[in-house]
């Protein structure tokens, strides 16, 4: 499909008086004087007929989750109920962020109700639900955990420790945060190496961040003792709620002693990701951080109505560290995660998680591929081996497939980090299987060949790093 | 052809304990399939499944209750429904303009909403391609050569624009300077992204609406990193003299930050033209209807930062057969490869609003953009010219000229008079004792007539 | 790649005449494009490509005023607006079932809304495996060999049913007999099929809401073509003698047509055993939500008739390389081969109902549609019990079992029960002088609740 | 994509007794006795991610507007807007048809308004909604013709005259309505032979029923004259309405002497066609056939309310011929005939017009197929001469895009009857040329070989005629 400025290009003159040179473009009457304006701008004019064809093409251009199976590890792509769209397009939901609090009644209930959801969830005693994504949740959980320490006099703890096996963005976070970051080896079971741990807490530890299940599936066994030890050195325990889907029901960061946690709600609440985004990372805290969070949260007025109904107000938390965002967050996503758990209740995200165990302990049991580590739960990493596990993903791409997330972590060796989700009958998990195990029995050669059936053939990532054009201008410079 | 089968398709909960009798109605599983996958695994429950020591074993119940589609679908709408139904005359950082139904009905295929960030390129060329265009009307909005896939929302992208001043400037300096009429929730944000730096954020004054060129001028010196400002800026005022504030901050080799959006871009004078180094703001202007302050963080800069650029960024290279083809691209410099030296910690973005933003914007053309850009200037003008002639209202406050939205003075307290409107059927701002906001992005005309009627009739 | 050119996209409408100054906002071309296309086919003006004699030159307007999509949205809106919100307990034929979410998603994208009749079968295999799933949705349900993909709705479909007999009898006979309780709508719709034939429509009477069976034995010779009846009847009955019609029209060599729908044959007897010839009715109680009486024609029949079916077929062949495929088939019993010898003149159907009702059937599945059958008869049931308890009314009138809806008796006049109802909020049907119906479909629980209290309120 | 069925069938038992037996599937409890109640029902019972995916690929098996050109001849195949969709989708339209006039005025305003822009855009004195569909409103006109003559002691006429190029469902409309179908040859120029038609006309016809412009794309350049020797033998003259948008704004069939038409709200009207449907064919007629009009009409109540808005009530036409449609029409898609015509307006229904007749003419000019017949307006018909016009439909294909009308009609030897429509650009029609040009140059074998790049290749259909297997229970028959 060619660009929209392959298509047309259409440049506008903009003056406070018509020059009259057509040959410029079409020129436009500026309500104000020259030395206000821009002098012209050039972009497609196109046609609402030639627009939807356009992006109707691009569109089938793309692998959905409605299109098949998207194992993508620790990335949780999940089917998005259709009905939380509808529910988000509510003509009642489009309301200005500075409406007063009298006149968004519905809104702030909303919020309210959705801060205490995830505080039950996650064990929690307290939900802000302004972060806009799971990265930025984390760098909230680091702020609060700074504020948290300075405001008890421990502003030299100065550093935060990650397994080396987590989430990038645990390691990014806490940089932003300001943290020196301590990588946390493995055990030889893929686990938080205590000794290890032991060695590397100190009296500088702000906090330890961590993934449970792990990011190899691993339920960290041994996480009431990890959380004393942090505890005891003064440091407060971070759950990233990346792998929650696999724990609904069955355990709660808050009980196993974690401090402050953030919730991915596109990967626990199936809200969709957009190709890229939006998300949405609300941060849970125990009680003593909650003076912390940012401003402002929602809650339920001591004093009801005239009418007896509960009233909702907003309030700045008393030591907050003020805003991670300019208004409140993605409002719309979080309708569609209030929308979705409201759906399943109890019985229905216990369901969830089981069955996403379930999956992803079937499609291990039917792959060729060794995986090193367990028992795993919503996820697991095979290795491939004596292949290349970037080429695997290509040649899985030729079997109408989504490849699993690879090369990560580093602690399997050419990973294929593999999470069916609960959504996936057993038939797909089956198909799913056969294009592993075809790809297993490939050589080499066909692997770097792939993908030979997709729109494009294997991307050049070097040239497009080497010679970044990002543009349609860029484009044009060359030529 | 395929056999046809019969097969038990019911399907009781995978869930064993408490009172469980639903399962998810998204998860397919037959008690077949269990029945099935279990021996394969070799397992009698899927209990037996969870790795979990009984001391961190949640035994209870969230005591959510699960619903129909249908009901749930009412419990949101009887919800939102204690919403009160106004017309809006606010602004300030988030508008409410008409988006084209077209902008919904193509960004709402499920092949764009429900995929995944582009890490398999070959199999996600149309997404990528939309934003590659995205990233090229910011390009020619800004004049900038670089614009990101997107940043969270204007105030983050303030922040990230800090940092990236703060890795790309040569100076020892530590002073990010911002207006003293901005956002509070813009600045604060914007602090607690320095929080883990040496900057510190500091005000300089503000000048009728605008910028004080004197009192920044006093204000910078060798130690400043960054200088932002606005155009328009908070209250509607058009800025008339970025240029110098860009050679102010040149000057002392200071970023030059400015904020603002498609719309005002559409018409107002080119940032490259006035010496910016980065343009942060807020996008979803376009693209997104009235949200509760959802947004789409604007995020272009020059080429020279091009390494140190926070986010993703789409370009061109060539697949296996030569043929164009579109990826991300520079990821190393992004938290999943370079982790805590990363240029961000940014990863979930705002994809799908870019793809609805760039849409929109097509939609319009060039000539619609521009035309949607000249009506903010000359239906706010003309909105404070008639507001004025009421008795009490004296409008607009400052001496300059506006768009989109401008601030007015109203002799009675400005609380009562907003509270008044609203009891009439319209929110306004208050921005001080005696002064409220107006803003006319997206309101019919004939609300405004309506409004006006209104005002005069609280006003007095 | 390709070059980017800069050309002149203004837009100015081809129309000469009048004060016209704008065009199409879907028409695309720009005066460029017209420039050239215009000396390409070698006329100055369009207007010269008209050959249209001035005596029947139209030089007028026809004084309809263009809008912008928002002003159009706005105006359909505030049109529309004025319908007052009601609790409808209606029925007699169309139904306000929730419509599932994913219904919605799917069949509204643009491949299936926008696409044409699949006379191109290889570039349409998607519609056409929908099509033929929604036949044999309604194959299962019926228990009839054939059904075809959709008529326009259950009144058109009886008067196709009609003809069809009219056809396939071997008798000389020209009477139709119906119930004498029937929507008149129906039977007059049925009227007007046949007035091109010899056939003649009749009543047979009807017994505490049943077929009088006697009444019918009665009515029934030689000289019949076809009997109708319908279970549920309309007024909600449901019927217990089916197989002893069925004989009755055998008996003659005269049709059996049944009129139902998929809710109501998810539990009632299936259609085949009970000697049904053909079915029709409204499908669209499952797929369309109330849409002011729009429908889909279910049309079912035996095997026997195949090449006397109305309408349109989709059948399973093999393409070149061996593959299963669909196609439409048997066109030639239809219009645009057979012209005037064709089975009917439909042409455009309801394809893209019957799409959405096959998407609704496939989320239910077999479990709920039962369900919803169960319920319409236990809801029913209970609701007349309940408002049997009110003083001055009593329900049901007709000592049947009952589906979906039932007529209760009031002692005031109903009419008036139905205005004094319709200002608290409820609509329901007047259908004697004191009789009123209601049906539960549709309707959620808390408003039968409300809805009782109400009937308290005003029927004594 | 395997069938519903072939993925899932689930039987469910009903009885108002559980006979405990799982091996028949679920079992029911009916409240019904068995004898009213059916024993079982068997179907697909699948998951919702499951059946977002079945749809989803069935989609992606299709051509649509939004994927390229649909140059079909008098189908009319036009760019449908979507913001018709979201106002045919406010829940302010779902009413149910019984509902009381007072309750639903919004409705009956909006037929009053759409009857009204109907009448002045065909120049028609009063129109009806009903008709479903384009042939079920040549029916009703049929059936209007004949209660007019009936009325008129004239219920001897019993013959239709449709020129032998026309529409099959002018025909079949016509047999339907009991009348003997007269068909008329067209003359060397492609137009009404006036001989054949002063030979055709007696006391016994009931009417002629044209297309202006015919299905060649010809005006009618002698309909005065027609319409006068219609008249004169007490004739009525029936507009088909599928070629009305060659002429919004130019000519109307009420000012050429028509008495009565239909119009295709979806050749003119830009409402989408779905696969077949719905449609929506409203009826209008001159003033002296206004009483025989199917019931209700809507109209203007002659006293306003009380505030002095006008009040809409439905009415009965003095003579009419009842019902042909159980309720009152496709609702949904009159909401969004309405909508399109108050967006376009006067002028852009007019350069709708002059837009698919200059881009007819266009489309024409470049191809190197033989165009026998002109002047021609929104439509052409080609000969592809030696070549066989449906194997040249099916190589289209093979260049994406959709082929036009084939042989048909038959005066022009195997036709291609290709109407660009107005929503095609310059850039589209040269792409949609060229495709033609380049089939024109293949050879036989490569055209019966046609098509090779589609979803399915050239579908056998002899076989599916000759054996029909019309619904799964079919196939399952035969395995």
């Amino acid at each position: 499909e060619p660009l929209l400025s392959e298509k047309d290009l259409t440049r506008i003159t903009i003056g406070s008086e018509d020059d009259g040179n057509g040959d410029d473009g079409e020129a436009t009457d500026s309500p104000l004087p020259d030395d206000l304006t821009r002098d012209a701008l050039e972009l497609p004019e196109l046609s609402e007929p030639e627009l939807a064809r356009h992006y109707t093409r691009l569109s089938q251009m793309i692998y959905g989750i409605d299109s098949g199976p998207y194992p993508l590890g620790s990335c949780t792509m999940k089917y998005n109920p259709k009905f939380t769209e509808d529910v988000a397009a509510l003509p009642s939901a489009a309301v200005h962020p500075d409406r007063s609090e009298a006149s968004v009644q519905g809104t702030l209930e909303l919020l309210y109700r959705l801060q205490d959801y995830l505080g039950r969830i996650g064990g929690m005693d307290a939900v802000t639900l302004q972060p806009p994504a799971g990265a930025a949740g984390e760098f909230v959980g680091i702020r609060v955990a700074a504020a948290y320490h300075e405001h008890n006099g421990e502003g030299h703890r100065d550093e935060v420790i990650v397994p080396e096996s987590a989430h990038g963005t645990n390691f990014a976070s806490a940089a932003l945060g300001g943290y020196n970051v301590v990588s946390l080896p493995s055990d030889d079971e893929g686990r938080v190496d205590l000794e290890a741990l032991e060695a590397a807490l100190s009296e500088n530890t702000a906090a330890l961040m961590l993934t449970n299940p792990n990011t190899l599936g691993l339920f960290e066994r041994d996480i009431a003792e990890i959380a004393d030890m942090v505890h005891d050195v003064g440091g407060l325990l971070y759950y990233d709620g990346a792998n929650l889907n696999a724990l609904l029901g069955r355990a709660r960061p808050g009980d196993m002693g974690f401090d402050v946690m953030h919730y991915n709600v596109h990967k626990t609440f199936a809200t969709p990701h957009g190709g890229g985004g939006p998300g949405a990372g609300p941060v849970g805290v125990v009680e003593k951080l909650a003076p912390f969070l940012p401003a402002p949260r929602v809650r339920e007025r001591s004093e009801p109505s005239q009418s007896g109904e509960p009233v909702y107000e907003r309030f700045d938390p008393e030591h907050t560290i003020g805003k991670v965002h300019g208004f409140d967050g993605n409002w719309l996503v979080l309708i569609k995660t209030f929308a979705y758990i409201a759906r399943l209740g109890d019985d229905g995200l216990a369901d969830a998680s089981a069955s996403a165990v379930l999956n992803a302990n079937y499609l291990a049991e039917q792959l060729d591929y060794d995986i090193p580590y367990g028992p795993f739960h919503h996820e697991f990493v095979a290795s491939a081996g004596e292949q290349d596990a970037a080429d695997v993903a290509k040649r899985m791409l030729d079997y109408g497939v989504h490849p699993p997330t690879t090369k990560w972590p580093e602690i399997v060796p050419e990973a294929l980090m593999t999470e069916p989700t609960e959504v996936e009958s057993k038939d797909t998990l089956d198909r799913l299987a056969a294009a592993f195990n075809a790809v297993a029995d490939e050589d080499n050669d066909t692997l770097e060949a792939a993908p030979e059936r997709t729109t494009a053939r294997r991307i050049d990532q070097t040239s497009a790093a080497r010679n970044p054009r990002l543009s349609w201008q860029a484009l044009s410079d060359d030529s | 052809m395929r056999g046809i089968e019969r097969r038990d398709r019911s399907r009781p909960p995978l869930v064993m304990h408490g009172s469980h009798t639903t399962g998810s109605p998204y998860a397919p599983h037959t008690a077949e399939d269990r029945t099935a996958m279990l021996e394969a695994v070799d397992a009698e429950t899927v209990e037996e499944l969870f790795d979990i020591p009984a001391a961190v074993r949640f035994d209870g119940q969230f005591d959510i209750d699960a619903r129909t589609e249908r009901e749930t679908r009412r419990l949101v709408r009887s919800v939102l429904g204690q919403n009160d139904d106004r017309t809006e005359l606010l602004g300030r950082g988030h508008y409410g303009y008409y988006i084209p139904s077209l902008v919904d009905h193509l960004a709402d295929r499920s092949e764009f909403l429900t995929s995944y960030t582009q890490y398999q390129p070959e199999i996600s060329q149309g997404f990528l391609q939309a934003l590659f265009e995205y990233q090229s009307l910011l390009v020619e909005l800004t004049g900038l050569e670089i614009a990101n896939c997107s940043i969270y929302d204007a105030a983050t992208a303030l922040g990230e624009a800090a940092t990236l001043a703060d890795r790309v400037r040569n100076t020892s300096g530590h002073r990010v300077l911002v207006p003293e009429r901005m956002r509070e929730e813009r600045k604060s944000t914007l602090e607690n992204y320095v929080a883990g730096t040496d900057l510190v954020v500091e005000t300089y004054p503000v000048d009728d609406g605008n910028v004080d060129l004197a009192g920044l001028e006093a204000a910078v010196d060798e130690d400043v990193v960054m200088v932002y400002a606005e155009n328009p800026t908070v209250r509607g005022t058009i800025e008339e003299q970025l240029g110098a504030i860009g050679d102010l901050a040149a000057d002392v080799g200071a970023f030059f930050a400015l904020g603002s959006d498609p719309i005002a871009l559409s018409l107002l004078e080119r940032p490259a033209d006035v010496g910016a180094d980065v343009v942060v703001g807020d996008a979803s202007v376009l693209g997104l209807p009235t949200s509760y302050g959802m947004g789409l963080g604007l995020f272009a800069t020059k080429e020279d930062y091009l390494r140190q650029v926070p986010g993703r960024l789409v370009g061109v290279s060539e697949d296996a057969t030569d043929r164009r083809a579109f990826t991300l691209t520079l990821q190393t410099r992004e938290q999943h490869i370079r982790r805590e030296r990363a240029t961000s910690n940014i990863c979930t973005n705002q994809a799908w609003v870019a793809l609805r933003t760039a849409i929109h914007a097509a939609v319009l053309g060039p000539s619609g953009m521009v035309n949607l850009a000249k009506r903010a200037v000359t239906r706010a003008e003309a909105l404070a010219e008639r507001v004025d002639d009421i008795v009490g209202v004296q409008a607009p406050v400052h001496d300059r000229r506006h768009f989109r939205e401008f601030v007015a003075h109203v002799d009675q307290p400005a609380s009562a008079v907003a509270e008044d409107l609203e009891r009439l059927g319209f929110a306004v701002h208050v921005v001080g004792d005696h002064e409220i906001q107006l803003c006319v992005a997206g309101v019919p005309d004939e609300e405004l007539d309506r409004f006006v009627e209104a005002l005069e009739e609280v006003a007095r």
